[in-house]
């Protein structure tokens, strides 16, 4: 061992010994320290970073629910859409906790006001965004409450799960869907609503909102509920609610028999996923060709208030 | 600061105030004046006369309404509004020009102002009076300066900088005299003891006019103004009849100003003077393509349609239906639309007129900073509003906006900035009213 | 209020007593969702626990997803203290020192030792500072 | 039934649009391209449609094949760009690298940042500097002009140095000015004034570039502020140092009318997407685009600095716009 | 995960100059030819290798708050280690990318896989993944490199391909960040 | 997974001295293995350099003479013969007049002063350009050789000189030739010495 | 004089970012807030200075006299490491208030190449001490430069519709590109 060795030696391992005594210090002070399961149950999050959980990207959510288990030892109230069940399963297991099965919901659109149902009487020339032509006036179809066909839920989409139909100018979503909201929210009409799936994909729900009288509804769109309360008689299971001359189905009670289907008089009732009915003399409802899903229905909250933000007096002022 | 200079298209500065024959049915909107709709004091198969309260302002900001025609109540009902949207309305089916008893029908001019300060506000809170200058905001609210606040100047807008529009034009020429007490009411109601006419200069007629007249009226003085878009805007006259800067989100009495319209002036004098409540307006009816471009004097609830019958008939290429000006009016969805208080005018445009060309994309000429009178940086917060960065977009004072339009008139790029401007305004509005 | 430039922080509210609540605020976003988290400066990242006062009457539940924020002139205030001005003090400590003719080593050592002195002022100050570096829950 | 188009206000518009700008700002580089033609021939029509129709053919085919998003090759900034970026090479320079400029004109300086409107840094100078840098010997080998009616007995090949090039020279290797004046090659004044020097094409003639300028002045595509300030602040530097020490430093004259300073503060510092957006911001841009190019030229071992001057301030434009605001109508009152 | 892709997945999808962006200063620093970039990232292999080999070697026995100061001490050694090695064997390269030996030490690639991988999971694992993170950003230097020598001097690893004028700028500092961004570019979209 | 050793003050302590310690040993070790070979390659530099611009020598012999110029020293390398005669001297010459940096030049003098060759140790000048200075890039420097600065105008021909700039780099090759001059200056001035 | 050298050359011609390629993580990753970027900015400025100082006391004193220069390396990074920590820890004891306001200021602490690439280009320079802080404090100032003008870009282009391949660090990179070709027009003026 040479000069060099032993000068080296005692110059490293001295400052060693400082470092080593400075992050002791350091640590001493520094307690927190990062719960390694954030970043198992981070690494496990879809890294979609969509914000439907409500939290702001992922890793917080991962956070919250690391903390939540620690806290409060249950995930209840916290849920992944995009990741679905799986995700949470899997990280339930990295917390070991349980969460119950949340049954998988989906967009539906519940205008079917397309360029035919609904033609045009006035001419929009404005900025292509919803927000904007929702404030400046009723809808080019004229229908105060119906789908402007301008997009902004397919812009708010991340999933690349709602795409317009240029035929019909209306959204339609594709099984890419998360259920994440986003959609919903950008929507300044409250046409979308996030709906359970159902088995196999079927579901039934009116594909209109709007709350005006059958006379001035049935003058803007062909297609449009004009509360006549037929589908609401025929229901034997109290799944349809009437309210501001609208129907509603309530997803929870209807037993998808179909029955309210062919009774409305103007096919606002939309049934997606069904197999095709045996040829009956009337003509089935109007339905997208695809498969998987299509347009869709009214909600919980159109009953209430005529759809979130849609109400013209919160217009301009 | 700012502005900009629009063609002007005065077509109709000369027609003289016409009398539009009354409708065979009104339908007058529950909601016409800024604040709370009034709240209907009628029901269907009701009998109404002329001047007869119909609607009753009831909340602070809101205000009377009265029947325009007489005849009896078909409905009360929603009625579709300029945009489509249904609103709450009355409908009347006329039968004749009956009355109420108490109004003044005499053609003479009421000098001397015998009411007292509180009973002069009473009574423009009784006729309805509202703002005729656009935001139709209720007069007698604006009367009633806040404790520890002085009016000390009362300015009456005669600026009419809109293109086409001619209203107030007529207005001044036709009802000067008129027009003068009413300021001399205002004046009073407001304590004060100087009033002053701001009058854009391609209106010389009215400035001589009115000139001559005031000499017998003690504190009022008109004075003429530089001609450029938007001088009529509350806070831009207040700069330039007396260079001072209304601060930031703050009304004009902040630094003792009203500003009132000369239409609202006249409106005073007629509900002080003779008792008559706001039933009816002067509206101009023009356009390039518009045979007889003229200004009526129109009962509120007259639908829009029968104005555009008396002007020769709808244009066959008209593209377009503006209730106002065309810098700040409101495209109409229909012509079935009722003439509310708020409407100054209707323009007709052509249909090579009414499309926008396509807009590109900002070049950064800074062409909207400049013409901006409030001193904003529309590109930018159009772009915020677009990209939904809202508390951006406040910092960098959206809400200041008065929604003049000169930005996008001027912008080389066509890019619709006062839409995205609006659209900010109503999500920063949003965002504060639930921050408190 | 709003006019006035500030820095806002999300964090979490770890602990609330009469006088303050604790926010954990996480680290700053682009870091936050990094995959070397931590590996790039050599001190071990750590999230960092911030008192805000309590506001009256607001309710406080640990937990809860917060932000806090600051007066932007704040943050370069505190840059100064705890940045710049110690800098400048190291500077002028050493240029007097070589100017008085000291050895280049022996200034070097006096102009960091002289850091000491000024943390011990900050010390004596930091009641004071307390109070200067304010911040609010949004 | 009559179908009503419905939209916000306002519903009339100006009749300022972006193509009327552009080719205001063709049109005013008229004067300038006559001169280049008179001095260059056939040389400066080579130059100047390789470039331009290089610039369109790259916006026409990156919009469609790369962003794949509208054409909008006919709103003209592409032809300014092309223009512009001639007048920024020699009358000689290989066709293949007029092409590359271009290519990085439109492609890095424009698209990349997704096209006009939206890129930070001029896009021309990008392409001139960058060819500057990569093809020097090219860049700086200056055809001598030949005017189309001047004796034939100069070659056509000649290449001589600009203006500012003997002046750098000279100083590098010690002289004082009355000596580097006295150098045969150096332009007089009268040459320098109607452009009768080597260099650039379009910085040949002072006084063509200024009628453009006022041209677009009186348009109001430009604002006098932004070339009067940046001259300005060139000719007060220059004749500070002038007067401290003139067998060193030329008089502040001659920097005004050499170079590409007048193509610089005119056409180019002035482009309204590479330049702050309100007054203060501009006038702050244009003196530092004054110092930064008067120190270069000074002590810098470039001869010129203009362009570096100008794509040095581009970038410090997002913090001006950040910094200065317009005065906010109201808002001084509220302070007090 | 199996060791393959671990391994592959350095080179292109996790690349960790143009996905992760770390390194970057060597990056931009070294490459202005395609030679420079192969040694700046084969030296940075070997560091990256031999210390995750280290750490993971002796995870176990370093206690948790000075992981990174020892992690430190030992890349320190291993970059000291190729330094002393090139500057002996290398001469020319060794001046050729001076600064940037010493400041692998400080490449957060290297830190950043010891702290996150090595000190985690086991030997094996540690080193593939070592050594395909550390061939990835050596693959990632070489073609920054190359592209750079290609466009700046018409060579490639010396040999010129053609002679005449090529883009200096590419050989010089702007041609370093705007080549390394149009390959971050092209790389998100082989990504997609 | 076994587990980890407690982060207390013993253990932090003890952890950190080891690990620098070993790590010190180690990098010592190798030091003393590279120390050899990395002395070696700076010297086979330099001689090379050397061997270069000179003719066949024997033996050297270096000093530090003071520059013509500045205050500044300048390494001087004699070389001799097998005869102990002087055959040249290799100049260690500098310039900071680069493009940009300084620029390292061996010049090698024949005991006249005639330059017998040129090399460049150290430049940042730019590569394509500048860097024509070093012969492996370009033949420029060549027009050096076989000159005596004495009879020969080392400036270049546009300042009034003998020397053909290199194109578009007229600057470093200014830089180059102040280079020279400078170690031929200072080799005039102390020739008597020698 | 030479200190006016220093600085001109640290921050325009030599430039740390542009020129030297130091520090490009942070540049690349953090520095997008123009208000915190100034702030960052007296950070570096601190840390550079104090470890320049150490780090040329160290060579000065220890690597030199000892004949061990090989630890260079290891020896600065050690050093440099915990004084950044020894920093954090007494401004944390000594002032908690201060060091919470600078935690919610300052996205992250600087340690990184920059630090120590100046300090051993400083040693590698044979800076003197006083000329060694001066090349730290230019260097610091040159960074801080860099950030700032970027910090505005990217403010600037998160506004604009960039093709979705270049948004982010690719235009990022190619404006830093165009940007050291500008600053190569300070060549030659120190
Ligand atoms: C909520 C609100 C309260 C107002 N209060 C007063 C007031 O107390 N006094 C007054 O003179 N004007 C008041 N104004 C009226 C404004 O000053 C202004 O005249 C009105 O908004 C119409 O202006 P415009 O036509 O320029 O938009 C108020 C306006 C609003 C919207
Ligand atoms: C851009 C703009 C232009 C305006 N132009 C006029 C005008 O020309 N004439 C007018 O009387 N009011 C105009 N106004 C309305 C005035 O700001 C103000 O509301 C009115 O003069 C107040 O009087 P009033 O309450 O009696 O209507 C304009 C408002 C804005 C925002
Ligand atoms: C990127 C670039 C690098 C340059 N590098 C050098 C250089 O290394 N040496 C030099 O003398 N000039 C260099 N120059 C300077 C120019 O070529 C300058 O025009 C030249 O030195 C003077 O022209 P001349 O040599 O043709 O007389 C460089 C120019 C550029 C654009
Ligand atoms: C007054 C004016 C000056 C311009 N100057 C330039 C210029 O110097 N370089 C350039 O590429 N484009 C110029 N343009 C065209 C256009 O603005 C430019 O290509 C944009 O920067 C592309 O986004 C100019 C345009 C105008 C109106
Ligand atoms: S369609 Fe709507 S709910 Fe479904 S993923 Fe897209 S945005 Fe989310
Ligand atoms: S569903 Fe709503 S958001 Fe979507 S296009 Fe229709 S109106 Fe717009
Ligand atoms: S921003 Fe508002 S106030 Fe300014 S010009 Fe545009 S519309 Fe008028
Ligand atoms: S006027 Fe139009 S193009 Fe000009 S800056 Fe404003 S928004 Fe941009
Ligand atoms: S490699 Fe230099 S900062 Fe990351």
């Amino acid at each position: 061992m040479n000069d060099i060795m032993i000068y080296s030696l005692v110059t490293l391992a001295l400052m060693g010994g400082v470092l080593s005594i400075i992050l002791y210090f350091v640590a001493q002070k520094f307690k927190v320290f990062e719960d390694p399961r954030i970043d198992l149950v981070d690494d496990v999050l879809p890294k979609a970073n969509c914000g439907g959980c409500g939290y702001p990207g992922c890793r917080k959510f991962a956070e919250v629910t690391v903390e939540a288990a620690e806290k409060e030892h249950s995930l209840e109230g916290l849920n992944c859409p995009v990741g679905g069940n799986d995700v949470m399963k899997e990280v339930a297991g990295i917390l070991g906790l349980e969460v119950e099965e949340q049954e998988p919901l989906i967009a539906v659109v519940r205008c079917f006001g397309s360029k035919e149902n609904s033609p045009a009487k006035i001419k929009y020339d404005g900025p292509a965004t919803c927000a904007f032509a929702h404030n400046l006036f009723a809808g080019e179809g004229g229908c105060p409450n119906g789908c402007l066909g301008l997009g902004d839920c397919v812009a708010a989409c991340d999933f690349d799960a709602i795409h317009m139909n240029p035929e019909t100018g209306l959204p339609e979503v594709n099984d890419k869907c998360v259920a994440c909201g986003a959609c919903v929210k950008a929507c300044p009409r409250g046409i979308i609503e996030l709906r359970k799936k159902g088995p196999k994909g079927r579901r039934i729900f009116v594909s209109c909102i709007n709350t005006e009288k059958g006379g001035p509804a049935k003058k803007n769109c062909e297609v449009a509920c004009i509360g006549c309360s037929k589908c609401f008689k025929v229901c034997a299971f109290d799944a349809i609610k009437m309210e501001n001359n609208l129907a509603y189905i309530d997803f929870d009670k209807c037993t998808l028999c179909r029955k309210c289907v062919p009774e409305c008089p103007t096919n606002a009732i939309h049934e997606i996923n069904f197999r095709p009915r045996k040829p009956k003399p009337e003509a089935p409802p109007k339905q997208e060709p695809e498969t998987v899903l299509a347009t869709e229905k009214s909600s919980t909250q159109s009953e209430t208030k005529p759809a979130g933000e849609s109400n013209p007096d919160e217009r301009a002022k | 600061m700012g502005g900009v200079h629009p063609e002007e298209n005065k077509f109709s500065e000369n027609a003289a105030i016409e009398m539009l024959p009354l409708p065979k049915q009104v339908i007058v909107q529950l909601g016409q004046n800024l604040g709370a709709p009034s709240k209907p004091l009628v029901k269907r198969g009701d009998m109404v006369k002329v001047g007869q309260m119909i609607g009753k302002g009831e909340s602070f900001i809101s205000a009377n309404l009265h029947s325009p025609a007489s005849g009896k109540v078909l409905k009360v009902d929603d009625a579709p509004d300029a945009s489509g949207y249904r609103r709450p309305a009355v409908y009347i089916d006329v039968d004749g020009d009956e009355w109420v008893d108490d109004v003044d029908l005499s053609p003479g001019i009421e000098r001397a102002i015998k009411l007292s300060r509180q009973e002069i506000i009473e009574k423009i809170k009784e006729c309805g009076i509202v703002g005729l200058g656009g935001a139709t905001f209720p007069t007698h609210v604006k009367l009633m300066v806040p404790d520890g606040k002085k009016a000390e100047y009362l300015l009456i807008n005669g600026v009419e900088c809109e293109p086409y529009l001619t209203s107030d034009h007529r207005l001044m020429l036709e009802k000067g005299e008129e027009v003068l007490i009413g300021t001399q009411i205002l004046m009073k109601a407001l304590e004060v003891d100087k009033a002053i006419i701001g009058i854009e200069n391609n209106k010389s007629d009215a400035i001589n006019h009115l000139n001559t007249l005031a000499a017998g009226y003690e504190g009022i003085s008109v004075q003429p103004l530089k001609v450029k878009y938007p001088q009529g805007g509350e806070k831009q006259l207040i700069k330039a009849v007396l260079n001072r800067e209304v601060p930031s989100g703050k009304l004009p009495i902040e630094v003792g100003c009203v500003v009132s319209n000369v239409g609202t002036a006249f409106a005073v004098y007629e509900a002080v003077q003779k008792n008559k409540p706001l039933i009816e307006r002067v509206v101009t009816i023009t356009g390039k393509a518009v045979k007889k471009p003229s200004n009526f004097m129109v009962r509120i609830g007259t639908p829009i349609s029968q104005l555009v019958e008396a002007a020769e008939g709808l244009p066959e290429n008209t593209g377009k239906v503006i209730n106002g000006g065309p810098m700040m009016g409101k495209a109409l969805t229909n012509l079935d639309v009722p003439i509310v208080k708020g409407s100054s005018g209707i323009l007709l445009m052509k249909k090579e007129e009414s499309l926008r060309p396509t807009s590109k994309t900002c070049i950064r000429c800074s062409k909207c900073t400049v013409v901006c009178p409030m001193g904003l940086e529309p590109f930018l917060l159009s772009k915020l509003s677009k990209l939904a960065e809202y508390e951006r977009a406040e910092k960098q004072k959206i809400m200041d906006c008065i929604e003049c339009g000169s930005c996008q008139y001027t912008c080389p790029s066509h890019l619709p900035l006062l839409d995205y401007l609006r659209l900010g305004k109503l999500r920063v509005g949003q965002i504060i009213r639930t921050r408190k | 209020m709003s006019s006035i430039e500030t820095v806002s922080h999300p964090g979490v509210i770890i602990d609330v007593d009469d006088q303050y609540v604790a926010v954990r605020i996480s680290s700053a976003a682009a870091c936050g969702s990094c995959k070397v988290k931590g590996s790039c400066g050599m001190a071990e990242m750590e999230d960092k626990i911030v008192d805000v006062p309590r506001q009256e009457g607001a309710a406080y539940r640990t937990g809860d997803l917060v932000t806090i924020y600051m007066q932007q002139s704040l943050g370069n205030y505190a840059v100064f203290l705890g940045y710049v001005l110690p800098f400048i003090v190291v500077l002028i400590a050493l240029i007097v020192m070589l100017q008085l003719g000291y050895s280049e080593g022996f200034s070097g050592l006096i102009s960091l030792g002289i850091l000491i002195p000024y943390y011990f002022i900050l010390f004596l100050t930091r009641n004071k500072l307390k109070k200067t570096f304010r911040f609010y829950i949004k | 039934m009559n179908i009503f188009t419905i939209s916000g206000s306002p519903h009339i518009h100006g009749d300022e649009n972006v193509r009327k700008i552009m080719y205001t700002v063709v049109y005013a580089l008229v004067p300038a391209i006559l001169v280049s033609l008179y001095f260059f021939g056939l040389d400066a029509v080579r130059v100047l449609l390789i470039s331009v129709l290089a610039c369109l053919f790259f916006e026409w085919i990156i919009q469609k094949y790369l962003i794949k998003g509208p054409i909008t090759i006919n709103d003209g900034s592409a032809v300014v760009a092309g223009l512009l970026l001639a007048f920024n090479i020699p009358s000689n320079i290989p066709a293949y690298i007029i092409i590359i400029g271009a290519l990085v004109t439109i492609g890095v300086g424009k698209m990349s940042f997704g096209g006009l409107g939206k890129n930070i840094f001029n896009p021309a100078l990008v392409g001139r500097v960058f060819m500057l840098i990569s093809f020097p010997v090219q860049m700086t080998s200056w055809p001598v002009p030949k005017p189309l009616f001047g004796s034939d007995i100069m070659a056509d090949a000649i290449t001589g140095p600009t203006a500012l090039g003997i002046l750098k020279e000279g100083i590098g290797a010690g002289k004082t000015i009355d000596q580097i004046m006295a150098d045969p090659n150096m332009p007089d004044y009268i040459d320098r004034l109607t452009g009768n020097m080597g260099g650039s094409l379009g910085e040949m003639s002072a006084i063509a570039l200024l009628l453009g300028g006022i041209y677009m002045i009186i348009r109001k595509v430009i604002d006098w502020q932004v070339p009067f300030t940046i001259i300005a602040t060139v000719f007060i530097v220059a004749g500070i140092f002038h007067l401290i020490d003139p067998q060193h430093y030329i008089d502040p004259m001659f920097h005004l009318f050499t170079g590409g300073l007048m193509l610089g503060a005119i056409y180019m510092a002035t482009d309204m997407v590479s330049s702050p957006m309100n007054m203060t911001g501009k006038l702050i841009y244009s003196v530092g685009i004054g110092l930064i190019t008067i120190v270069i030229r000074l002590w810098g071992a470039y001869p010129e600095g203009i362009s570096f001057a100008i794509l040095i301030m581009n970038a410090f434009v997002p913090l001006l716009n950040n910094s200065f605001k317009p005065k906010r109508f109201g808002v001084a009152v509220v302070k007090k | 995960m199996n060791q393959m892709q671990n391994f592959t997945k350095g080179f292109i999808k996790e690349n960790p100059v143009f996905v992760m962006l770390l390194g970057l200063c060597p990056a931009l620093g070294v490459t202005t030819s395609a030679f420079n970039g192969l040694g700046m990232g084969l030296a940075t292999t070997f560091v990256l290798v031999m210390s995750n080999l280290v750490v993971s070697l002796i995870k176990n026995f370093i206690p948790d708050k000075v992981r990174i100061p020892s992690f430190i001490v030992i890349i320190a050694s291993f970059v000291t280690i190729v330094e002393l090695v090139m500057q002996g064997f290398l001469p020319a390269l060794f001046e050729q990318l001076g600064l940037f030996i010493p400041l692998i030490v400080v490449n957060c690639l290297v830190l950043g896989r010891a702290e996150a991988f090595a000190s985690k999971k086991s030997l094996p694992v540690a080193i593939v993944d070592g050594l395909g993170m550390g061939l990835g950003f050596a693959f990632a230097l070489t073609v920054l490199g190359g592209v750079r020598e290609i466009l700046g001097s018409g060579a490639i690893f010396d040999i010129d391909l053609m002679p005449g004028d090529f883009m200096l700028v590419f050989v010089l500092a702007p041609g370093a960040f705007i080549g390394l961004g149009y390959l971050v570019a092209i790389s998100r979209k082989l990504n997609k | 997974m076994a587990s980890k050793r407690e982060s207390n003050f013993f253990n932090m302590v003890s952890t950190l001295i080891l690990v620098t310690g070993i790590a010190a040993l180690s990098l010592g070790g190798i030091y003393n293995i590279t120390k050899g070979p990395i002395e070696e390659a700076k010297l086979r530099k330099q001689e090379e350099a050397i061997k270069a611009v000179l003719p066949a020598f024997e033996r050297l012999e270096t000093r530090m003479i003071r520059s013509a110029h500045e205050a500044d020293s300048l390494q001087f390398n004699f070389a001799f013969d097998e005869q102990d005669h002087l055959v040249g001297v290799a100049v260690n010459s500098f310039t900071n007049k680069g493009f940009s940096g300084n620029i390292k030049v061996m010049v090698g003098l024949l005991p006249d002063g005639t330059i017998n060759n040129t090399s460049v140790l150290e430049h940042k000048e730019t590569p394509g350009l500048g860097d024509k200075m070093q012969q492996n890039k370009s033949d420029w420097s060549l027009q050096f050789n076989g000159v005596n600065p004495a009879a020969f105008d080392l400036r270049m021909t546009k300042d009034g000189g003998q020397i053909d700039a290199i194109t578009a780099a007229t600057i470093s090759a200014r830089a180059f030739s102040d280079a020279i001059q400078r170690a031929y200056d200072t080799f005039e001035l102390n020739k008597g010495d020698f | 004089m030479e200190y006016i050298v220093i600085i001109i050359g640290a921050i325009l011609v030599n430039n740390i970012v542009l020129a030297q390629f130091l520090g490009i993580c942070p540049f690349v990753g953090v520095s997008n807030k123009i208000s915190t970027s100034v702030g960052m900015g007296g950070a570096v400025l601190f840390v550079m200075t104090i470890a320049t100082i150490v780090t040329w006391l160290i060579q000065m004193y220890v690597l030199r006299p000892f004949g061990i220069g090989f630890m260079q390396t290891i020896a600065y990074i050690l050093v440099i490491a915990s004084l950044v920590q020894m920093v954090e820890i007494i401004l944390k004891k000594v002032s908690p208030a201060l060091y919470q306001a600078l935690g919610v200021f300052l996205p992250l602490i600087t340690t990184n190449c920059a630090v120590l690439g100046v300090a051993i280009l400083a040693v590698q320079n044979d800076f003197n001490l006083l000329e060694s802080v001066v090349f730290a404090l230019a260097n610091a100032g040159g960074f801080t430069l860099a950030m700032l003008l970027f910090a505005g870009i990217r403010e600037h282009l998160d506004l604009m519709e960039v093709p979705s391949l270049m948004r982010g660090v690719p235009i990022a990179l190619v404006a830093a590109g165009i940007l050291a070709l500008a600053f190569m027009g300070f060549t030659g003026i120190v």
